[in-house]
This record gives structure tokens, sequence and C-alpha cells, in this order.
């Protein structure tokens, strides 16, 4: 038979390239084919980049659609997805975007769009329990127009959660991602009082290493930062130094012994693959997703596919192993992590699911 | 008022490092006329040339600065020797562009062999530590970048309006013809030039990596546009003006930061380039450019 | 003859072929290379709009990008549907949660909107020259593109603002990147036109030749503005969904090139750059996804596309600094082939006889 | 090569009135501590041709770019037709009537040699000005012995002709006066005598006022009607050429004695 | 001294130089002129090396220099004052002399020299401090001259340098190369101003649509009226 095809416009070069892993995808669709593919097909990938560029990505997602892609895998921002989205309803093609956790997306074409990570509202919101189990009182907000809703709207559910949870913001400030120096941000937080226990947003690297590194540098080095999947990248961890056990954060997944992410981690190198961070292990997962889709449509045509994502509870997933896309709008349930920074690594505290989360 | 200080301190040395980049553009700019975009590149270079070294073998994070500064001179002269020496005297826009594609280049070289992603670097610890000064306490990088920007700047003008070489590398501005007439190796004079911007280039990348702690293929793009900003700011051709733009606009930058409401620091980028349109509108030739009156002799 | 005509006859060629490419790609293409080709003609039209300032002004822009994105918000916000509307932009200020018009209407709106905000901002451009104006123009970039971002009542801000109808289609950008190049010939072969690119090569001996540059920059700058927004709005209302960074640098340096790459002082020039730049894309793209070439699957090589670019502008600009047509326009350069002739045997005669 | 063959007829109204054409009254122009100009009051009736010598440095060039608005005095005033016109700007100044080339040729390169005359063309079009007299473009290039370049870039051309173009630039703008700096440097002694005849033919043809200054003793002796000495800024002398020539001030500071052999 | 072998050169692909041979011979003042356009600025400016020659060679003191730099042929001792003056515009007065002995180590005699010129040219001492660009047209021009001499040159090119100066200072200027000559320097004088160029030459070249149409003394060629009639326009009136 046919092989199926998967699509991925992914953010190869540009400014999300660091979000995308064409790599994550290959490697899960190596390991399903050696198992013997899919309804006895082969799964093949076939990968366009578009460039982090809203045109380019409408024609590769065209291209795509051309081939006879049965779903396609899309870049991690709203406004270079939306638009492969719309294309692909016609034909009734699900959409998922691989790292993009900013609900906005699903909003935009809930026929055929989701996320294959969580949602930022829910991220920020276990971040926010999180924090208050710690103890945390006050808290400061990053706030930054670069990177999307990511940097805006992820500390705005934070802020959310914390207070509703007891907490308190003082203050909200922003910044522009990029910088090396953040010495004015700095010297803001050194004149409050009383000082944060707690300085949230959505930081990526590098900006998520070079705040709490100069922070402690000015001797502000108790100050926790919180962020969320932006912050997984082991790169973080050389660029904040000493000042790196500052950090903790909400994540995807954690590669603990005997996990699911730490085994596809273990089997994807064996096979010759780098991996580079968590994105990796997400875009495996946007493959599983699919392929249990079509497993359970029983069909690898696009609509039918496209109405099991909508049915999928419970699924075991790459990165979580609970992963829920039923009656959510796209945005899938899933569990969480808890990562913070110990002996200069990455250490897992605990897997999270929170209580109370801000409407999108 | 402690506040105050940290903040005066923090713009001082945001405002040196401007000024350090927008020296470099001015240089080049003075001497060939060539608004060099790539500029920023030379710091990413920089950057790279210690993850580089660092990754196959430095004994000490020390090697680090020497390293930056040599890789950033020699990616100076390269893209002159490859590029620019070809459109030596042609227009502005011919150099604009040029120099953009040297830096789409070199990016781009850089996504495809190493990767888009930031990369860490390590630079010597001492570089972020704190000094007391009287009452206060300053970060040594803060000190040293204000005080590293002033000597550079101070030796250079020194040389450019001193010494033969320098005075040849003004002359080859207007005229490389005439300068070689003169019996002087132009293509060295100008080369010179882009050694120096290279070095200043890697001056900064040292204090830039230092703070940021991390290299990636696009580091450049925003330090080189601020400085094209000063350097405008204080009058393309007058490398006082340069100095001056850099640290008026770093100033600037940091003062609004620190003063503004935040619900407006959001739109701090445009208030600071709104500004600067108003001070070219009300001083076209920038703060320190003055308008000689030249009737029929200007160029 | 008068300037319509003479325009007409030398924009014909061109746009003749431009249809025609358009009309062979519409036929016989698969649907995302009809789509490639949408791109180059948005481009080529706000490539030609560039033009008509950068190349008669002699003055560097790179605040044009944000007339793209001034006409695109501008349309968008006036064709989403009210329903959805309500629901991404409530508050949006000018009464825009009730307002809605239809995509022809929208776009003539728009077109004002857009020329208005540039005619207005062209009373401070006008005055200054070289390096503070095109400060100014990079202001404008920065400043538009963090209005766009921070305003979120109206724009949503970074969040990307969806709904727009997708009205356009591969005809309309033909059409409208025809209508660029009319405009843009006829504006260069005007007295005004004319004018202009004397007062960018000599600004002193044009003031003294009683050219009213500031005037005729003003005027440059309002058409400019109109055009690229024109290609701001083929953009909205073809992807149905904008944000912020499509407006920005990376869009203003991609125009640039190919303003530049193919002599930035003809219209020809930056129809050659325009198709250039996007065939070599084209190319590279599809070098980058390792094709395969006589029975041989090549490597997949991602980030040629850039590479490639900013190759191809270096190559370009060292061997030919004004560009690959230089100052010429398609019919120039049979006419020049023509003069040189002439003028050889001109100043042979000169000579006295010996 | 240059037109002889133009009509020569004077226009009948060439007898001037006191208020048509240039007067310059006490005007000066100080650069720093260095008067360039210095006082000076000089006139140029419209159908007049009037010289303007004087040693290097002297401030003739200086006092064109007062006379044409790119320059603003420290003191006087620029008459033109009785109206002033010193410390407007160069485009107003040419609007007005008062035209020029310049002593550095300052052509439109990448123009053609048509174009470089057509963009002055077009500013008179503008005004409206002397319309029923102006000869069509292609009657300037004749007159100045373009005709046969006129399609070439104006930047290739060797300098003699250089100067020419702008020449024929200067008066397609029909001007009331216009301003000539060293026409014919650079130019061969038949070139610069065809030169006298293309000024003067200028002058009867446009029926205009001409200032040339030139250090080419024939061809400024020839083609002056009147002659100003300047020196360090001032006007030392003024009169008929062979007044000038014999004076011993002006063979003193200007010509030196060789020049009375 | 300096010995140019069929010399083309060429722009694009118009040929302003076809097949000039020439020679200038040790200690001579030689007159190279001919009308507009002839070539002359072209075949000089290929001399000494900022054109390039498509064919012939050039020779210069016994070395071939066709293929050097001009700073090497410069440095050789065989210098050029350009057309068009080229003073640095953006330098003062002083500095432009200074740079014209850029070659030069001997402190004390690049001082004296200075001295010299500024007497030479006293207007050149009023505006010593002041930019070139600033300077009138006449003033460029001897600013030009002595910046080529502060070079110490065995030959000098000088293309129409009497362009723009007063009669008196043409005069000194023609009076300064015949003093020259007597120190032993070279000259090879482009002129428009043909009466007085072959006044003070030995040697005479005629130069016509890049071609040279006649070479001879100097001497006769201004006796000739017929030939001064002719090329270069002079002589008749
Ligand atoms: N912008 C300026 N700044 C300072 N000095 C100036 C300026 N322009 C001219 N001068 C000085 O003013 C004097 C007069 O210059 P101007 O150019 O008018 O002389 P000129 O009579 O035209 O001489 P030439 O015959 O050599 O062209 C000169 O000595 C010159 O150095
Ligand atoms: N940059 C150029 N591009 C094309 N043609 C040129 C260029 N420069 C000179 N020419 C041509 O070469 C020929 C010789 O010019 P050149 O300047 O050498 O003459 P010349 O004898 O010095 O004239 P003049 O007496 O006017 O200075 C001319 O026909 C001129 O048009
Ligand atoms: C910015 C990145 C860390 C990806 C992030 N999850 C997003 O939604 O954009
Ligand atoms: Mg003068
Ligand atoms: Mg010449």
């Amino acid at each position: 038979a046919d092989d199926i095809i998967i699509g991925y416009a992914a953010a190869i070069t540009g400014l999300y390239a660091p979000y995308d892993s064409v790599d994550g995808a290959k490697c899960e669709i190596d390991r399903i084919n050696e198992k013997g593919g899919v309804l006895g097909r082969k799964l093949r990938l076939e990968a366009r980049d578009m460039k982090s560029d809203a045109i380019a990505s409408a024609a590769a997602g065209q291209e795509l659609i051309d081939l006879g892609a049965t779903a396609i895998l899309s870049p991690p921002s709203d406004d270079t997805s939306i638009p492969i989205a719309a294309l692909a309803a016609p034909m009734g093609i699900p959409v998922l975007s691989v790292a993009s956790t900013q609900v906005q997306f699903p909003a935009a074409q809930p026929e055929n769009a989701y996320l294959v990570p969580y949602g930022d509202n829910l991220s920020a919101a276990a971040a926010a329990e999180y924090a208050i189990k710690l103890g945390y009182k006050n808290a400061v907000l990053m706030i930054t127009r670069d990177i999307g809703s990511y940097g805006l709207a992820l500390p705005e559910y934070f802020g959310d959660a914390f207070t509703h949870l007891g907490g308190k913001v003082l203050k909200k400030i922003n910044f522009n991602t990029g910088l090396s120096d953040y010495s004015a941000q700095l010297a803001e937080i050194q004149a409050m009082d009383p000082k944060p226990d707690v300085i949230f947003g959505g930081f990526i690297t590098p900006d998520g290493g070079v705040f709490p590194r100069q922070f402690k540098a000015a001797g502000l080095g108790s100050i926790v930062f919180m962020g969320t999947d932006g912050y997984d990248d082991a790169g973080i961890l050389k660029i904040a130094g000493d000042s790196a056990s500052a950090i903790k954060f909400i994540t995807h997944g954690f590669p603990t012994p005997g996990s699911a992410l730490e085994e596809f981690y273990a089997d994807c190198t064996k096979r010759g693959y780098q991996i580079q961070n968590i994105f990796f292990g997400l875009a495996g997962e946007g493959v599983l997703i699919i392929k249990t889709a079509i497993e359970k449509a029983g069909s690898a045509e696009p609509a039918a596919v496209n109405a099991a994502i909508k049915e999928i509870t419970d699924m075991k997933g790459i990165t979580t192993d609970e992963i829920t896309f039923k009656d959510r709008g796209g945005v899938p349930i899933k569990r969480m992590a808890i990562v913070e920074v110990k002996n200069g690594a990455f250490s897992l505290v605990d897997h999270i699911l929170p209580q109370y989360v801000p409407a999108p | 008022m402690e506040y105050f200080v940290q903040q005066v301190i923090n713009a001082l040395s945001v405002g040196s490092e401007y000024a350090l980049l927008a020296l470099g553009l001015a240089i080049v700019f003075s001497i060939i006329g060539l608004v060099n975009f790539a500029h920023g590149e030379l710091i990413t270079v920089g950057g790279y040339a210690i993850f580089f070294t660092a990754s196959v073998f430095l004994p000490s994070p020390w090697l680090a600065l020497p390293i930056a500064i040599a890789g950033a001179m020699v990616a100076a002269v390269v893209f002159e020797k490859v590029a620019f020496r070809y459109i030596r005297n042609a227009s502005t826009n011919t150099g604009i562009l040029t120099a953009f594609g040297v830096s789409i280049v070199v990016q781009n070289a850089f996504i495809i062999f190493v990767a888009t992603r930031p990369k860490p670097v390590e630079t010597p610890g001492w570089l972020s530590s704190m000094v007391e000064v009287g009452s206060y306490r300053l970060p040594v990088l803060q000190i040293l970048e204000t005080l590293v920007t002033a000597i550079a700047i101070g030796a250079l003008l020194f040389v450019l309006k001193k010494t033969t070489v320098g005075m040849a590398m003004r002359a080859a501005s207007k005229d490389f013809i005439a300068v070689r007439l003169m019996g002087i190796k132009a293509n060295s004079v100008i080369q010179a030039a882009f050694v120096l911007s290279g070095f200043l280039a890697g001056l900064a990348a040292v204090f830039i990596i230092s703070r940021r702690g991390a290299i990636d293929p696009f580091m450049g793009s925003v330090p080189v546009l601020k400085a094209f900003v000063a350097c405008v700011l204080g009058g393309l051709t007058s490398l006082q003006g340069a100095v001056v733009g850099g640290m008026a606009l770093g100033v600037f930058e940091v003062m609004l930061q620190a003063f503004l409401p935040q619900e407006v620091t959001a739109f701090r980028d445009a208030i600071v380039f709104t500004a600067v349109a108003v001070v070219l509108v009300v001083f076209p030739e920038g703060l320190l450019g003055r308008k000689v009156e030249l009737g029929d002799k200007e160029a | 003859m008068s300037l319509f005509l003479r325009t007409s006859v030398n924009a014909a060629l061109p746009i003749l072929l431009l249809v025609l490419f358009g009309a062979i790609v519409l036929l016989f293409a698969e649907p995302f290379q009809v789509r490639i080709a949408y791109a180059f003609f948005m481009n080529l039209t706000i490539a030609v709009g560039l033009q008509v300032f950068m190349g008669n002004s002699g003055v560097v822009s790179f605040g044009h990008v944000s007339f793209m994105g001034i006409a695109a918000y501008a349309v968008a916000l006036l064709t989403i549907p009210l329903s959805l509307k309500k629901t991404l932009i409530p508050d949006a200020p000018f009464g825009l949660p009730e307002i809605h018009l239809d995509v022809a209407p929208a776009v003539v709106a728009a077109l004002l909107i857009t020329t208005s905000i540039a005619w207005a901002f062209g009373f401070v451009l006008k005055r200054l020259g070289g390096a503070a104006a095109e400060i100014l123009t990079l202001a404008l970039l920065v400043v538009s593109y963090v209005v766009f971002n921070a305003w979120i009542d109206l724009t949503r801000g970074p969040r990307s603002l969806y709904g727009i109808p997708v009205a356009s289609s591969l005809p309309w950008a033909v059409a409208a990147s025809a209508v660029a190049i009319f405009v843009a010939k006829m504006f260069r072969d005007s007295e005004g036109g004319l004018q202009l690119r004397a007062s960018s090569d000599n600004l002193l001996a044009a003031r003294a030749m009683g050219v009213p540059v500031e005037r005729l920059r003003h005027r440059a700058w309002v058409i400019s503005a109109g055009l690229v927004g024109l290609g701001g709005m083929l953009h909205a209302t073809y992807l149905g969904t904008i944000g912020p960074n499509s407006y920005y640098f990376t869009q203003t340096f991609l125009i640039m090139a190919m303003v530049i790459l193919g002599g930035m002082r003809s219209v020809s020039g930056t129809i050659v750059g325009t198709a250039l730049i996007s065939a070599g894309s084209e190319l590279a793209r599809i070098l980058e996804n390792g094709p395969t070439i006589l029975g041989q699957k090549l490597p997949t090589m991602f980030g040629l596309t850039g590479f490639f670019l900013g190759a191809v502008i270096v190559l370009c600009m060292t061997l030919r600094r004004d560009g690959i047509l230089g100052d010429d326009e398609f019919e120039d350069i049979l006419r020049n082939r023509r003069a040189r002739k002439a003028q050889g045997a001109a100043l042979a005669a000169d000579q006295p006889a010996s | 090569m240059l037109a002889v063959s133009a009509p020569a007829e004077r226009p009948p109204e060439a007898e001037p009135s006191a208020a048509s054409g240039i007067v310059v009254d006490g005007l000066t122009k100080q650069f720093g501590g260095i008067y360039a100009v210095r006082d000076v009051s000089l006139e140029c009736r419209v159908g007049q041709i009037v010289g303007l010598i004087g040693p290097n440095g002297a401030g003739k060039t200086t006092l064109m770019n007062l006379i044409s608005g790119t320059l603003t005095p420290t003191g006087g005033a620029v008459y033109l037709d009785g109206k002033v016109v010193s410390a407007t700007s160069p485009a107003a100044c040419a609007e007005a009537g008062i035209a020029r080339t310049f002593q550095n040729i300052r052509l439109f390169k990448r123009l053609t040699v048509r174009q470089n005359v057509e963009v002055a063309r077009i500013t008179r079009r503008r005004l409206a000005r002397g319309a029923e007299k102006a000869p069509s473009v292609d009657e300037i290039l004749k007159l100045l012995g373009l005709d046969g370049i006129a399609e070439a870039k104006a930047g290739t051309l060797p300098y003699g002709h250089q100067r020419r173009v702008e020449i024929a630039r200067a008066v397609a703008l029909s001007p009331r006066v216009v301003l000539l700096d060293e026409p014919a440097a650079g130019m061969n002694e038949q070139e610069s005598r065809a030169l006298i005849g293309s000024v003067q033919l200028i002058r009867d043809r446009f029926g205009c006022g001409v200032i040339v200054i030139d250090h080419d003793l024939k061809f400024i002796m020839e083609v002056s009607e009147y002659l100003y000495v300047m020196h360090l800024g001032e006007v030392i002398v003024s009169g008929i050429p062979d007044e000038v020539r014999h004076d011993e001030r002006v063979i003193e500071i200007y010509l030196g004695r060789k020049a009375r052999k | 001294m300096l010995e140019l072998s069929n010399i083309v050169v060429q722009y694009g692909v118009v040929k302003a130089v076809r097949n000039v041979s020439l020679k200038v011979g040790k200690g001579e003042i030689v007159a190279l002129l001919g009308p507009n356009g002839a070539g002359k600025s072209s075949l000089v400016s290929a001399a000494v090396g900022i054109l390039p020659v498509a064919a012939g060679a050039i020779n210069f003191d016994g070395t071939d220099i066709t293929k050097k730099p001009a700073e090497a042929v410069v440095t050789m001792g065989l210098t050029l004052t350009p057309e068009g003056r080229r003073v640095f515009a953006d330098l003062s007065v002083a500095e432009n002399l200074r740079l014209g002995a850029a070659i030069r180590k001997d402190k004390a005699g690049i001082a004296d020299d200075i001295d010299l010129y500024l007497k030479m040219f006293p207007i050149l001492g009023e505006r010593y401090r002041q930019t070139a660009k600033t300077l009138s047209g006449g003033e460029q021009q001897m600013l030009a001259i002595a910046r080529s001499l502060m070079s110490r040159p065995k030959m000098l090119m000088l293309d129409e340098p009497s362009l723009g100066l007063a009669p008196r200072i043409v005069d000194r200027i023609f009076d300064l190369m015949v003093e020259l000559r007597k120190t032993g320097l070279t000259m090879l004088v482009v002129e428009q101003n043909a009466t007085e160029a072959l006044r003070i030459a030995d040697r005479g070249y005629i130069l016509a649509s890049g071609q040279l149409v006649y070479e001879g003394e100097a001497k006769m060629m201004a006796e000739s009226e017929d030939l001064m009639e002719a090329y270069l326009g002079a002589g008749v009136h």
C-alpha cells in the first residue's frame, strides 16, 4: 500500500527555529515503521521549512496538502499556523502545532487545529500552584512582546492563578528578548521593598539564564525565577552558571529513568539523532498522536483522523502519560513536570495537574 | 537616591556599549562611506570564536577575551577582502545592501554549521563580580566597560587626528585614488580601519558575552541597529559624535525603562525612536555635526 | 507623445510578460506553486512601490514595510466579521467593533488611511536627506512595529489577527503588480520624476535649477506608500491571518534587496531583482528539501535559502555595484546601444580635420 | 562644432531699464573671521555681459553663491528687477530668474545631456517664463554644440563638454540673468573663442544678463562689456575692459607683469 | 626616464587612448597637448597606474611599471597632479601637505618644504588650518600642485596645472616649473594653454581622438601656425 504522509511545516530557520524539531518527528516515524507502520502502511514525513514567515508557511502548508498529507504538524506561532489550518480545513486535515502552547491557534480554527502541548493557562496555573506551595507570597511578572502571547499572556495567567491562590503580584516589568543587558530591570527590582520571592515570565533561552545570572551578580541571588517550557533547554544551565539554582519551571515532561521520554531519547540517540531539547520529544509526540488517531479511525482519511483526534482520552504519550483531547477544544489536558536545578543539572520535582485553571 | 545612582551607572555602561559599537561603525563610515550593517556580525564571530576554541581546548576563560577580539578583527579583515573592497566609493545603498548580504551569509553559515539555538559560552567569573566603591556595590563589568570605552575612544581619536595613517584614513573616505597618488597603500589604510573596527567590536563582544553568557547567530543585529542610530544621532561623520550619540541613546533608554510607568514602557522603543527622529529633524547633522555653510563647495 | 502613452508603450512589455507568466502558473502549476507565484507578485508590488521613492529620490527607506502593515491591519480591522471581532478585539477604539465593510470598500478605505499617514509623515521626512532621513524611516518602522505589538486593544498585539475574508487570488496579485509597474514607470518618466532623479544625482545643482526637491520627495513618498500598502492588502486578504512579525526587518531587508539588486534607479531593475531573488530562493528551497536528481537523492540542507540570498547579494553588488541593470530601463538598454554609437561618431567628427 | 549658425538678431527691446537686472548692494559675507566678500556693490542689467575677475580667493565664487541664493549674506542685499532676492533659497532664486553654472562642475551625471537640460526646462515651463522666446531643448543643445551627444550620460563626457552642458542647463531656465563661473576653464584657445560667440548668442537669444568669471584673459576681456575686479573680497576697480587692462593695481595684483608684453 | 609604448586605455568598449607611444627623457619638460576628450588625462592616469592599460607597456627609470599599482609607482618617484585638483576635502591645508610627504621620513626636510611652498603660495599659509574644501578653486589648485611636490618626485606629471589660476599665478607656476627643472626634476605637462606650455617645454606631443598626431621640438611647434591652429586652436586671431 501507499505510504501515509505526515506533513511538517517546520520552523527550520528564522525566529522560531529553536522550537521545532524535524528530527524528533522523523525518529518517531522510524520507530513506528520499524514495528510495521500503521494499518499495515508505512508513515512518511514530508518536512518543509516555513522560515518563520507567514507567507512561506502558507505555501509550505499548501504543498503538504497537495502532497496528500493525512495530517500536518505546524510551527510554533499562531500567525503562521492559522493559515495552514484554514487551508486544510475544507479537506478536514488536522493541523497540530508541535511547540505552540498558545491557545489562540485552536481557538481560531476549532474544527481542525490542535496543540500538541498543554496550553499556557494550564502551565502557568501549575507554576502558580507550585509557587504557593513553596510559600512564595510576592511575585513580579516579566512581560515581553517579542515572542507572541507566550511572553505576554503566560505571565498574566500566572498572575491570575497566583492571586487566586492568595499570592500577590507586586509589579509587572517589561523587557525585550535577546538583549545582553537587563540592568535597568534589575535596578527596578533592587529598589523594591519588599522584594519579590519569585519572578515569573515567558522566558526563553538565553534570556531565562541571563536574568538570574545578572541578578546573582548584583546580589539578588535569592529571588527565584520561574517559567515554563522555554526554560527546558540544557544550555540554560551553563548560561546561568551558579545562578541556575534559582530556576524552577513547568514543562512537558522529564526523562526520568524508566519514563517513556527517557526511552524515546535513548532509542533516538541510538538511531543517530541528536536530542536538542524537549521539542524533540514533542515532535515525536505529535506523530504519535496522529498515529493513535489513524488507528482509532481505522483509516488514514484526513477527516476521519481529525474526528478521531477529538476523541482521544488518556493516551500514553512520549513526554507524559496522560493526554486527553476530548472536549478540550484542541488544547489537550496533560500532566506536566515540575523541574528545578540541582547540582548543575535539571531534576524532576514532581508531576502536576493544577486545580485552578484560568480561562484562556 | 540609591535607585537613581544605580540607574545612572547602568545608563553609563549601556551608553558605553553603544558608544563602542557606534565608534566602530563610524570609523568605517568616515573612511569608506560604508554603513557597515555587518558590524554586528563581528560581535557574533567574536562570540563563536570563543565557543569553538572552548569546545576544542581552552585552559582558562581568561583566554576568551583575546580570542573574541582576535576573532572579530580577523572577521573584519575578511569582510573587507571578500566584499567591501569591491564596492569602494559606491553609493550608500550599494554599501548597505552589500553589508546586509555579508551579515545574512554569516548568520546562515552559523545556522547551517552550528545551530539556530543559543549556545552557552564561558567568560572569567570576576567579570561578573561586584566591587565596593564607597557605599555602593558596583558590578566590575560596568565599571570596566565605561573605563575601557573611554580609553579606547581617546586612543582612537589620537590615532586618527595625529598620525599619518589616521590622516590617510580620513582622506581615503573622499578620494581613494588621490590617497594612492600620495604613494600610500590605500588598501592597507582601509584594512587598518577595518582592523580597528574589528577591535572595537571584539571589545564589545567580550562585554556582551560576559553579561549574557550565550551566543546565537543573530546576537549582532540589535546592537548594530542601536549603533547605527547612535551614529546618526551624534553626526555620522564625526567620531566624537558617535560616542556622544551612543551615550545619549543608552542613557535615554535606561532612564525611560527606569522611570516610565509600566504600561508605557511597552512603548519604550517607539518613544526612543520618536525622540531620535525629533532630534534629527531639529539637528539634521546630528548632535555634534555642525552645519557649515559651504555654498557650492559642499561635496 | 504624451506621458501616459509613452508609459503605456514602455510598460507593455514587462507587464505582458508578467501576465503571461501568471497565466501559465494559474493554468499548469500545482496549488502550492500558485502560492509561491502569489508571493512573488505581492513582493513585486511592494518592491516596485518602494522603488518609486528610493529609486527616484535616492534616499534609502527602511520604513516602507510599515505601510504594508498599516494597510494590512486597516483592511483586516474593517473586514473581519463583527461576531469574530467581538471576541478578538472587543475593546477596539474608533468604534471598530461595530464597523464592518466589504472587501472592496475596505481596500479603498485602507488605501486612504495608508496614504494619509504617509502624507502626514512626509511633511517631516521631506526636509531631510541622507542618513538623517534614513533613520527617520527606520524610526517609522520601529514605531509602527511597536504600535502593532503594544496597542493590544486595536491589533491584539503580538497575537495574530485572524478571520480576514480570503478574497485575493493570483490574478489580483498580478493586476496589482501591473498597476504598480505602470504607476512607477509613469512617475519615473514624469517631469517630477526626472527632476527628483536629478536631485538625487546632485542636490545643490538641482536646487539651483529650481527643482522643488521637498515637494517632489513628498509626492514620491505618498505614491510609493500607496503601492506598498496595496501589497500589504494582498498579504492580509490572501492569508486571512496577520501578525506584527510579517511587517518588520525580515520583510524590509528582503524587499530592499529586491530593489537594489536589479538596480534601484530603474523600475525594470526592480522587476529583475525581484524575479532573481524569488527564483533563486525557490531553487534553493528545492535543493534544501533534498531533491532526487538523476536518480541520486541529495541530502536535505536547511538554511540554504538564507545563505544563498546573502551570497547572491554580495556577489551581484561586488560585480555590478549599481545593480544588474544600473540606471537603465529595458527600453533604455536598446536606445543606449544606439546612442553610444552615435556619440562615438559625434566625438570623432568633433576633432578638427587633420 | 559650436553652432555659429544660430540666428543672431538682437531682440528689439534690448535697451535695459534701470530696474531690470541684478543690483548688488553692499553685499558682505563672513566665514568665521574671514571676509570672503566685503561691502560689494555692482550691477548687471538684462542684456549686458559683465565680467568679474580677481586673484584666486578674491571672493568671486562666493559673490556668485550669494547672488544665486546658495549662501546667505552676512550683510547687504541682492535685487533682481528691483525686488530683493538675497537670503532666499537657491530654488527661489532660480524661480526668480537667476541661473548659474558651477566652478566645480555639478552635472546630473547619471542623466543624459538632454535630460540635464530638460530638468531646468521643466522649471521654466512650470513658471511659464519667457514662453514666447524660449528656444527648444534641441535648439539650446545645438547652440552649445551638444546636439551630437544629446543622449550620452553627462558623467562620461570630457571636461570641456561638461562645461558646455552646464551652460546649456543654466540657460534652459530662460533666466533674467545667468551667472557663469569659469566657463572657459579647461578649454583651449579655439574653444574659448567659440565660447565667446556662444555667450553673446545666449544673451541675444534669451535677452538675459550675464555675469561671467574667468581667468582666461583673452576670453574675459573680449566677452565682457564691463568688468569688475575683486581683491580680498572687495571690488577695487571697475570699468570697460580696455581701462581695466591697463590699471596699475590690476596688473600688480592680478595680471602680472608678463601680461603687458 | 618615462617610456610609454603602444598604450591602449579603454572605458568599457570605448577606446580613449589608442596605441600611443611617447618618451620623456631625464630632466626634460614635455608638453602633452590636444583638444577636449583627446585622451590626455586618460593617458597620464594610466601611466601612473590609477587606470589600467588595456595594452602596451610603461617603463619608468628602467623598470617596467605597467602592472604596478599607483602607490608603488609614486614611491618610485613618478607622481601625478591629477585633473580636477582632488585635494583631500575634509583635511586641512596643513594635513594635505603632510600627506603629500607621506612616503618621506625626513621630518626636517618636510618642514622646510612646507615653508617653501607656503612662501610660494602665501594664501595657503593664511588658510593653513582651514579644511581644504572651503578653499577657492584656484587655492585648491595651488594646494594640489604643492602637495604633489611634497613627495620630492623624480618625475612629475601635471594635468592642466593652470586650470582656474589667476594669470599672475599661472606665470608663477610656469616659472616654478623652469626652476624645478634646474634641480633635475623631469616633467610631463598636460595643458590647454598651449602657447604657455610650449614656451617652457623642450618637446611636445599632440594627441587627438586618442591617437598621437604630432611630436616634435617645442619651439618648432610654437612657431608652426598651422599646427597651432589645426590642433590647438591657438595662435591666430
Ligand atoms: N565655506 C567657507 N569657509 C571658509 N572660508 C571660505 C569658505 N568659502 C570660501 N572661503 C574663503 O573665501 C575666499 C574666497 O573664496 P572664493 O571661492 O569666493 O574665491 P574666488 O574668487 O572664486 O577664487 P578662485 O578664482 O580661486 O575660484 C577664499 O579665500 C576661501 O578660502
Ligand atoms: N569614466 C569614463 N567613462 C567613459 N568614458 C570616459 C570616461 N572618462 C573619459 N571618458 C572618455 O574618454 C575620452 C578621453 O577623455 P580624457 O578625459 O582622457 O580626455 P582629455 O584629453 O583629458 O580631455 P580634457 O581636455 O577635456 O580634459 C573622452 O572621449 C571621454 O568621453
Ligand atoms: C517560545 C517557545 C518556548 C515555545 C512556547 N511554548 C510557545 O508557545 O511559543
Ligand atoms: Mg572661484
Ligand atoms: Mg583631461
